[in-house]
C-alpha cells in the first residue's frame, strides 16, 4: 500500500513540496509537475534539503519532462537519483501506487 | 471493509476566506456524507486555520462559515484530524480551535470530541490508509 | 484501470486543465478508462462555450469536448460552483430567471454527489489544481 | 486623491475582488475619485450577469455594479484577458459568432490600454490579485 | 519619497511576505490583507523573523483589522508595534504614501 | 520628468506556464509600450524563471511566449532588471538567461543587452523610483 503524491508548486515560492516530503513514507513516490519542476533541479538553495528527504525516506522522486522542457530545464540540472516521466508514466505511477494525493 | 464502502479523507491545507476552497471543502463533505462512506477531514499546514475560535466575518462581507464545523456531528463526520506540528508554527495550540462534538451512537450516545490532535508522523498514516484524498 | 480526475482551476490561467487533459489523454492511450472528469472550483469555467482564444493557443474547451465526444467522458459541471460564478446551462437559466447560457457541448451541470461517485466507482481519483 | 483600482482575480474564488470593493467604498467615503476600476486575469469573470450565488452570500456582481450606477466608476473588463474566459459583450458576441452573451450592466469590455491611461491619469494605482 | 506594501498571502505559505519585507526600504508601510494577516501574529516560528526585519528596517507595519476579526484573531495576539487599521487607514495609508505596490 | 511621463515598473514574480500572469503580463507591456511613457521590467522571485533559455513548450500544448521578450527592444522597451539574489537562491546564473539586445538610438544605435542584473537592495531601490508598479 503506497502513495502518489504530485506537486505542482515551485517550492521556491510555497512550502507544498516541504510539507509533502514531510508527509510521505517509505515506498511512496513524489511526482514533481507544472512549476513544482523546479524542486527537482540540482544548485539550488533547497536541493540539498531536496535530495536528503528522498536519499533518507526511501521516497522515490520523479519530475514531469514535459513540464521540464516547457521551463528550459534540461536533464543535466536534474538532482542525481530523479526521474523523469512523461504522461504516460505519470500514469503509470498512478497506477501503481494504491492513491494519489495532489499536494495543490 | 465491505466493498462499497471507501475511506475518504478531506485534505485542508488552506486558510479560510482569502480563497474559497475551504468553504466548497465543506460543501463536498456535507453531500458526501449522504452516501455512507468511511469520512475523515485533515488539516495541516494553513488548513488549521479553519478552526479557529471567534470568527467574524461582518466586516468583510463574506459568509461566515466556521459554525458549519459544528453541525458535521449531525452528518455523521466524527473525525477531524489537526496535525500538531502545524499548529505550533503557527502559534497556536488545541485550545485555540472550536470545540466540535459529536455523540457516539457505539457508546450510549456519549458526547465526545470530534477534533483529534495528531503528529505529522501519525497524519502520515492516516493519509496512507486512505481509499481517497480529496485535496482543498 | 478507472480513472476519475477532478480539476479545480479555471482555463489558461492555471495549467491544471491542461495537464489534466494531458493526463486523461495518456490514461486512455494506455488503456485505462476515464468514465468521468468532474470540474470543481473555478474549474467549472472549463465548460464555457464563450471562450475565444487566440488562433495561436490551444482552445481548451474544444480539446476537452472532442475528447468527451471521442471516449465517451462525461464531463460533470459542480453546480454549486458553477452558480456562484455564472455557467449555467439552458434548464437552469430558465430556472434562475437568467437570459442567457454559456455550457459547451459535452459538458453537463450536476451536483456534488458525482463527485463523491465517481470516488466510490473508479480505481483512482487525481485532482489538478492550484 | 484620485485611485486606479486593478482587480486580477475572479469572483468568490479569491477574496481580491470582495477587498477591492471595500477599499474603493472607503475611498469614496474619504472625498477621493475611483474614476476607473480595471478588471484583468480571471478579475474579468466579476463582470458576468449570469452568477446565481446563494441566499446568504453577498452577490459581487451586483455590488459592483450598484457602486459604479451610484458613483459613476468605469469598469472596464479586459478583451484579451476576456475572450480566454469567455466574458463577452453583444457586440463581441456577434463579432466572434458566439450566440450568447454574459456581460453585466455597469461593467464594459475594452483594451488594455484603458489599463495603462488609468495608470497615467491617476494619483495612485492599487492591485488587488492572487 | 515611500511606499506602501500589501501583502496578502498567509507567510506560512508562501515567501511574498519575506520577499516583500526584504524590498521595503525605511519609511514604508507594509500592510497585511486578506490571509497576509497571519503574518502580524505573536508566537509563532516567524514572529522573530517579522518583528526583526520591521524594527530593524525603520518600516511601519500594519494589518487590515476586519481581516482579522474574519479569521478569529484578536488584538491580544497582534506582534508588538504593528499597527491595526481598517477600510479607511488602508485608503489613507495609500494615500499618504506615493506608490502602492502589491506582492501578490 | 514631463508631466505626462510616468515611470512604470512591471513586476514579475512567478514562473511561466504554471499560470497565466507572465503571459498577461507581457501583453500589458507591448499595448503599454505605445503610451510613451518610462517602461521598465522588474524579474525577482520566480519570476526569474521567465527569461530562462530553451523553453520549449510543445509538449505541455500551450503557447512558448519567450521568445516575446527579444521583441521588447523593437518597443523601445529596453530595461530588465533580474535579481541577482533571486538568481542565485535558484541556482541560475545570468548565462542562463536569454540574450535580450535593443539598439539604443542615443548612442549610434549600439547593440546592448536589456538584462541588467542588480542586487536585492539595488531592485528596492528601482521599486522605490517609480510612479506606477504593476504587480504579475
Amino acid at each position: 500500500m503506497s502513495t502518489l503524491h504530485t506537486v505542482n508548486k515551485s517550492p521556491f515560492a510555497t512550502g507544498s513540496l516541504r510539507s509533502c516530503l514531510a508527509h510521505a513514507r517509505s515506498g511512496d513516490a513524489v511526482l514533481m509537475i507544472e512549476d513544482g519542476v523546479y524542486g527537482a533541479t540540482a544548485g539550488t538553495g533547497l536541493s540539498d534539503e531536496i535530495a536528503a528527504a528522498a536519499r533518507g525516506g526511501g521516497i522515490g522522486i520523479y519530475v514531469l519532462g514535459p513540464d521540464m522542457a516547457a521551463r528550459g530545464l534540461d536533464a543535466g540540472r536534474v538532482l542525481d537519483g530523479v526521474i523523469t516521466v512523461d504522461y504516460a508514466g505519470f500514469v503509470d505511477l498512478a497506477a501503481k501506487h494504491d492513491r494519489a494525493v495532489a499536494w495543490l | 471493509m465491505s466493498d462499497d464502502v471507501k475511506k475518504f479523507l478531506y485534505l485542508n491545507r488552506k486558510a479560510p476566506y482569502g480563497t474559497i476552497y475551504a468553504l466548497e471543502a465543506l460543501e463536498v463533505v456535507l453531500i458526501g456524507a449522504a452516501f455512507d462512506q468511511d469520512v475523515s477531514l485533515a488539516f495541516l499546514d494553513d488548513g488549521v486555520f479553519q478552526l479557529t475560535r471567534g470568527q467574524d466575518t461582518k466586516e468583510i462581507g463574506v459568509k461566515n462559515f466556521s459554525p458549519t464545523f459544528r453541525a458535521l456531528g449531525d452528518y455523521e463526520v466524527t473525525r477531524l484530524y489537526v496535525e500538531r506540528e502545524s499548529l505550533e508554527e503557527r502559534g497556536l495550540s488545541p485550545d485555540d480551535l472550536q470545540e466540535i462534538m459529536y455523540e457516539d451512537e457505539d457508546d450510549d450516545w456519549a458526547e465526545k470530541p470530534s477534533i483529534r490532535i495528531v503528529s505529522r508522523a501519525e497524519m502520515a498514516d492516516i493519509i496512507a490508509a486512505q481509499d481517497v484524498v480529496l485535496s482543498f | 484501470m478507472k480513472f476519475g480526475v477532478v480539476v479545480s482551476e479555471g482555463p489558461y490561467t492555471h495549467q491544471a486543465a491542461d495537464t489534466a487533459y494531458h493526463f486523461v489523454v495518456a490514461a486512455l492511450a494506455a488503456g485505462h478508462e476515464v468514465p468521468r472528469v468532474f470540474f470543481y472550483h473555478d474549474g467549472v469555467n472549463v465548460g464555457t462555450r464563450l471562450s475565444v482564444p487566440p488562433q495561436d493557443e490551444r482552445n481548451i474547451q474544444e480539446q476537452w469536448s472532442a475528447l468527451a465526444r471521442e471516449h465517451g467522458i462525461d464531463l460533470v459541471i459542480c453546480i454549486a460552483a458553477a452558480q456562484r460564478r455564472g455557467m449555467l446551462d439552458e434548464k437552469e437559466a430558465e430556472r434562475q430567471g437568467k437570459d442567457a447560457d454559456n455550457i459547451a457541448e459535452g459538458f453537463r451541470i450536476s451536483g456534488l454527489g458525482q463527485l463523491i461517485e465517481m470516488g466510490i466507482q473508479t480505481d483512482r481519483l487525481v485532482m489538478f489544481g492550484d
